[in-house]
């Protein structure tokens, strides 16, 4: 009998309210200007909104807001090593944790970490790795948290984004910032930055190319540093999507860039004559 | 926490005394320890002391749907409690190795010997079924809980009483003991375990191990038995080669002792069952040892309460009244507000755009700055002019954010919101924070 | 305002306690009051984990085991609140880097279960002999709808009560050193039962006193 | 200098305002931090509230979903309050299940819940023995400093009266729920409960709304929970140094006072988005 007994519970069993609806959700649009009015087939990523070091406890914080999907991220460390086994001589440790808010999805999630934050954890631990100086940070680990507050789609690209800021305000060495931009493929068009409902919703039209994409970017030095892909697409479409990708991570660069300097600018000392 | 050490001159000591046919309490090798059977409160929880090893079980009972495979059966589920009070070697919600050697015999020698009838625990076939679950606790840890707790949980089960339930077409219910008088579970027969340990390879015997016994002993010979003298189960264990003369005269022993013991916990259920009957109290009040130094009663108190009163409402009387106004709160945008002036915090902060501040600060009491937060804004981040050129990004940032009607922010899950946001292609941001 | 309390209301039910009945722990007491009953052990101190250590006092867990499944937030929160009511009446800087452990099994509840948690690990702690600045016990008020106030409340009683507080208070000032209370109530209500707690704290340290001069009349 | 004498003799830094009466922030004894509310930013919960209080910052998100009453209370709906102290919020936390002072604060919050009467029950069934609502109150801690208890009775409160629940009826022909979820209504809120949280320095010495630092080096923490008519919910106290009679009812003046202001201010925010439309 498994229970959760670290928590307060409730009933055994308990169904989402929309599994009742009387009438059926509205569908996606699969043509045309898309449900929030940007543009099919075209890099058209949602404005973001993003700061850095809210947060007073930790080294290094940052907060993202694309659309409706809302994320935050806290590096802590460099710190000694926690399992003393797994000390490395040479070279820091990156260690990442992604979790969702129980309310931040339709389906109201579990406490308890699925799969999908497990892989979502390790794909941010692989994608932001490459671009850190982890041999300046000898016998230490950095740490990664990652919470999904509200989940509209392209999580893990956002995370990434996220996170690479968050390492930065925490000033950890890093070669780059690392960004991250995901597609949806659906047949022949393809949609940048898809909302959750236009991940979660697919054609049956044509069952080639249906997939998703998501690539990490390292955009000063034109490297990818994560890529990950579901679904199948022909080697064409996939070539094109990555180059779609980036092309979305350099729109993101500046409003990056400029968070960045800003929180820089609030934490350097004034230049004041004292 | 560590279990201490034993050392090698204890050891030592211990292995010769065994030789010498000594034992360390006095008793001789084929000598069970003391056992006292003690009964709680409610139904169904049973106290045994075996020399100083005490184990607790309790028996309850939940109505649940039945195993697919079995829809006439009930359920049994044993757990074994190790509770750290047992031995500082038991770590709380760890399943040891030891706990699930434990929890694998019970099962074996209680459930598995069919000794309860399942079957009378059906209430609706393939629907409802009696869920009767049985917990041991081990208390104290001297050696032997095997047995001790076998002896526990059996006479729990003898002891308890499930509450009656009557059914009406689908309607099922559930009697409480004030309604009706709760029945007692059917059982065949009462499976003891008694367990022999062997010492310098077989040579030799000791019955009912302690603690420091089991510590240097080479392998444990389990023989469950009713009084019927049917092995139920036998288990031998450490990895002794014992041979058949050993075995044999084991169980003989083992017919003894459990006839012994069979006994007892019938004439402790009996005398518990009169005691009842008789409107005595049972549970554990009356089960302490009066007589000993360690233990004391006091009888019903009453507790003096005549300046009580007084006393409460001077100290209510004395504190000043709390005022009755308080400070209005600042709600600078719809589905923002705040209220008082301490401390700042890193979330916003950092905002210096001025035409961020409308409506902030200026309603607090002429304190300076202190509710100057700006906890809202409204930044729009237009990707469309610095679409595709990264290079000549300026480093003004009062270019790169486009502040758009920052005196309608639009909480987000409003059902108006998006009416608001329909005039620009992209849609507004608005921190939440 | 409410009326006097009426008085047949006001008693602590039979009290019993016997110390060092278990072999292994260190320290050991049961505690009974009326038909509830805990047991509770200590160990220590001891060697602590490092992941536990505190340099300049001992790390002193509780553990609250129930009788049927396993420890739940309830018990968590129960825990935390012996856990500290024992922190600050203990000694703990005597024991740097070590740990104490104390745990309390329940044995039967019928009301006020709380307070012989509490009553149970002090007990528990003198036997272990344990350097402590108080003592401590603790006393559970029930306020029924009528407004009067029950101590030491059965089972029955706290279901039909409007409000239940459980404070420990400690020996020395008669001061509350836990609150923990259920339902709501007015601010005379509490100061009442926070008197009347005080009231019914002399009679326990009282048997207190008798119980451990009773274990130590032969070696005095 | 200052920096190093916090850091080797915080406590020491600590008395040296304490003396003062004055708090190393600038906060009087009995001051609170600055309270910043902002309700309804997650579109995907049915209620949602954000508390900063100072740099404590909380957020609340409730969902509603349908499930079968107990048989022991075939007309009760269900609450179930978690709190969680993730590793994000501070270094003091680990990934994993949460630890005590995460349960112990779930259940406080429960305990509140229950106590105060908030929200009854009974209001969330739908029909008898048969279908109820479940609110998942679940709430995270972002940034940890100090007096979660306090923020975390903000933000469910807050929440609680931002939730919407879609209309349900039952089909009387199938005996399948249908749920309008482009209607909703709010829920009942019977009480308002606030709490006001206490730390004691040196045996004496109290203060109100601590930061985690002050909290560390305190000797007792205590917490009092208060509605709109002066009734308490909880005064709790889970152990620590002794207090009098006396000092509690001085906490207890201060928590009524505090129920008004964050009343007032939920109040507030709330009316200012529904005139919006």
């Amino acid at each position: 009998m498994p229970t959760d007994n670290k928590r307060v519970r409730g009933p055994e069993v308990s169904q989402n309210p929309s599994l009742f609806r009387c009438k059926p959700a509205e569908a996606v649009p699969l043509h045309g200007p898309r449900a929030d009015g940007r543009q099919r087939d075209q890099v058209d990523v949602r404005p973001v909104f993003v700061r850095c070091g809210l947060v007073s406890q930790a080294k290094g914080s940052a907060y993202i807001e694309a659309g409706n999907t809302k994320l935050m991220c806290c590096v802590y460390g460099p710190k000694e090593t926690e399992r003393k086994d797994e000390t490395d001589m040479k070279c820091g440790r990156l260690t990442t944790d992604m979790r969702f808010a129980p309310f931040s999805c339709l389906e109201r999630g579990s406490w308890i970490q699925g799969s999908q934050d497990k892989d979502f954890s390790l794909m941010l631990q692989e994608s932001l790795q490459p671009a850190l100086c982890l041999h300046k940070y000898p016998r230490s680990q950095v740490e990664v948290n990652v919470v999904v507050l509200e989940n509209s789609g392209s999580v893990l690209a956002h995370a990434i984004t996220c996170a690479s800021l968050a390492l930065a305000d925490a000033g950890i060495e890093m070669y780059d910032l690392v960004l991250g931009c995901s597609i949806r493929q659906d047949g022949d068009s393809y949609v940048v930055d898809p909302s959750y409902m236009e991940e979660n919703n697919s054609s049956s039209v044509s069952s080639e190319n249906q997939g998703g994409l998501t690539v990490a970017f390292l955009p000063s030095l034109n490297q990818i540093s994560g890529l990950q892909s579901d679904g199948a697409m022909t080697e064409e479409t996939l070539t094109a999507g990555v180059r779609t990708c980036t092309e979305g991570c350099y729109k993101l660069y500046p409003v990056i860039q400029q968070a960045l300097a800003k929180a820089v600018r609030k934490g350097a000392p004034p230049p004041s004559e004292s | 926490m560590k279990d201490t050490p034993l050392s090698n001159c204890e050891r030592d000591f211990l292995l010769k005394a065994i030789e010498e046919k000594k034992r360390l309490d006095g008793r001789q090798t084929y000598d069970y320890r003391k056992i006292k059977i003690t009964f709680g409160t409610d139904y169904g929880c049973c106290f045994v002391d075996l020399g100083k090893t005490r184990v607790m079980a309790q028996v309850s009972s939940e109505l649940v749907a039945p195993k697919e495979n079995r829809p006439n059966e009930g359920i049994m589920f044993f757990n074994t409690e190790l509770s750290p009070l047992a031995s500082p070697a038991f770590e709380q919600g760890r399943q040891s190795e030891l706990s699930v050697k434990l929890n694998r015999q019970l099962e074996r020698c209680l459930r598995n010997s069919k000794c309860i009838d399942t079957e009378s625990l059906c209430v609706v076939s393939g629907e409802k079924v009696w869920q009767i679950r049985v917990d041991v606790h081990m208390l104290n840890n001297d050696g032997n809980l095997m047995d001790a707790a076998t002896i526990a949980a059996i006479t729990a089960l003898c002891h308890f009483r499930r509450p009656d339930v009557s059914i009406q077409g689908e309607e099922v219910t559930v009697y409480s003991v004030e309604e009706r008088d709760p029945i007692p579970l059917s059982i065949y027969h009462m499976p003891i375990s008694v367990s022999f340990s062997f010492f310098q390879q077989g040579t030799y015997l000791l019955v009912d191990p302690s603690e420091r016994e089991e510590r240097v002993m080479d392998g444990l010979l389990m023989i469950a038995m009713n009084k019927h003298r049917e092995i139920c189960y036998i288990q031998s264990s450490g990895g002794i080669m014992l041979l058949k003369e050993q075995v044999m005269r084991c169980s003989k022993i083992a017919s003894v002792k459990v006839s012994e013991i069979t006994e007892l916990i019938t004439q402790a259920l009996l005398n518990d069952k009169n005691a009842r009957k008789a409107g005595g109290r049972g549970g554990f009040a009356e089960s302490m040892p009066q007589e000993r130094i360690t233990a004391l009663k006091m009888d019903e108190t009453p507790v003096e309460t005549t300046d009580v009163t007084e006393r409460a409402n001077d100290i209510v009387k004395k504190t000043e009244a709390p005022p009755q106004t308080v400070p209005s709160p600042v709600v600078p945008a719809p589905g923002v507000g705040q209220v008082g002036l301490g401390l700042q915090n890193t979330w916003g902060i950092e905002e210096d755009d001025d035409d961020e501040e409308e409506g902030m600060g200026e309603e607090d009491s002429g304190e300076e700055a202190g509710g100057k937060v700006a906890k809202m804004e409204v930044d729009q981040h237009k990707k469309e002019q610095q679409r595709g050129d990264v290079v000549e990004i300026s480093d003004s940032e009062e270019e790169e954010v486009v502040i758009l009607h920052p005196e309608t922010p639009v909480p987000k899950n409003q059902k108006g919101s998006s009416s608001h946001q329909k005039g620009a292609a992209t849609s507004k941001k608005k921190q939440k924070k | 305002m409410m009326e006097v309390c009426g008085s047949s209301n006001v008693t602590l039910r039979e009290f019993g306690c016997e110390q060092s009945l278990l072999s292994r722990p260190d320290g050991s007491a049961s505690f009974v009051q009326g038909d509830t009953s805990v047991m509770a052990g200590v160990y220590g101190p001891a060697e602590v984990k490092v992941s536990k250590e505190i340099y300049d006092r001992a790390t002193l867990e509780v553990l609250i085991q129930p009788k049927v499944g396993l420890p739940s937030v309830r018990e968590r929160s129960q825990e935390q609140c012996v856990r500290e009511t024992c922190e600050a009446a203990l000694q703990l800087s005597l024991h740097p880097r070590s740990s104490l452990t104390l745990i309390l099994q329940l044995l039967h509840d019928d009301g006020s279960l709380l307070s012989c948690y509490l009553n149970a690990a002090c007990m528990a702690l003198m036997d272990a002999g344990l350097p402590m600045n108080c003592l401590f016990c603790g006393v559970t008020c029930a306020i029924n709808k009528e407004g009067e106030i029950i101590t030491d409340p059965t089972a029955a009683q706290e279901k039909e009560s409007r409000a239940l507080m459980t404070f420990a208070i400690d020996s020395t000032e008669r001061r509350v050193m836990m609150s923990s209370t259920k339902g709501s109530f007015s601010v005379h209500e509490m100061q009442r039962c926070i008197a009347v707690s005080q009231k019914a704290s002399e009679k326990i340290f009282q048997f207190y006193r008798d119980s451990v001069r009773r274990r130590y009349s032969k070696t005095l | 200098m200052a920096a190093g004498f916090k850091t080797a003799e915080p406590l020491e830094y600590h008395r040296s305002f304490l003396k003062e009466n004055c708090r190393p922030d600038g906060r009087e004894l009995f001051d609170f931090r600055t309270t910043t509310l902002n309700i309804g930013s997650i579109s995907t919960a049915d209620g949602s509230a954000l508390v900063k209080m100072g740099n404590t910052t909380i957020i609340c998100g409730i969902k509603a979903e349908l499930a079968n009453p107990t048989v022991e209370a075939p007309d009760k709906g269900y609450i179930v309050p978690n709190v969680d102290l993730p590793p994000l919020c501070s270094s003091r936390f680990r990934p994993g299940p949460p630890g005590e002072q995460a349960q112990a604060a779930s259940q406080f919050i429960a305990d509140v819940i229950e106590s105060s009467e908030v929200i009854k029950t009974e209001d969330l069934c739908i029909e008898r023995g048969k279908l109820c609502w479940v609110l998942y109150c679940d709430m995270m801690c972002l940034d940890y400093d100090g007096n979660i208890l306090d923020a975390c009775i903000i933000a469910l409160l807050a929440a609680l009266k931002n939730t919407q629940l879609p209309e349900i009826t039952i089909n009387q022909e199938t005996c399948t729920p249908e749920v309008n979820l482009e209607k909703r209504h709010g829920l009942h809120i019977h009480k308002h409960p606030v709490g006001a949280s206490f730390c004691v320095f040196d045996h004496s010495i109290l203060i109100v709304d601590p930061t985690a630092e002050e909290e560390v080096l305190s000797t007792a923490q205590l917490t009092v929970v208060t509605d709109e008519e002066d009734r308490l919910c909880s005064v709790h106290k889970p152990g620590g140094t002794s207090l009098s009679g006396e000092k509690l009812q001085e906490c207890i003046s201060r928590a009524t006072v505090r129920q008004r202001e964050i009343q007032k201010l939920i109040d507030k925010v709330i009316l200012s988005v529904k005139t919006m439309h």
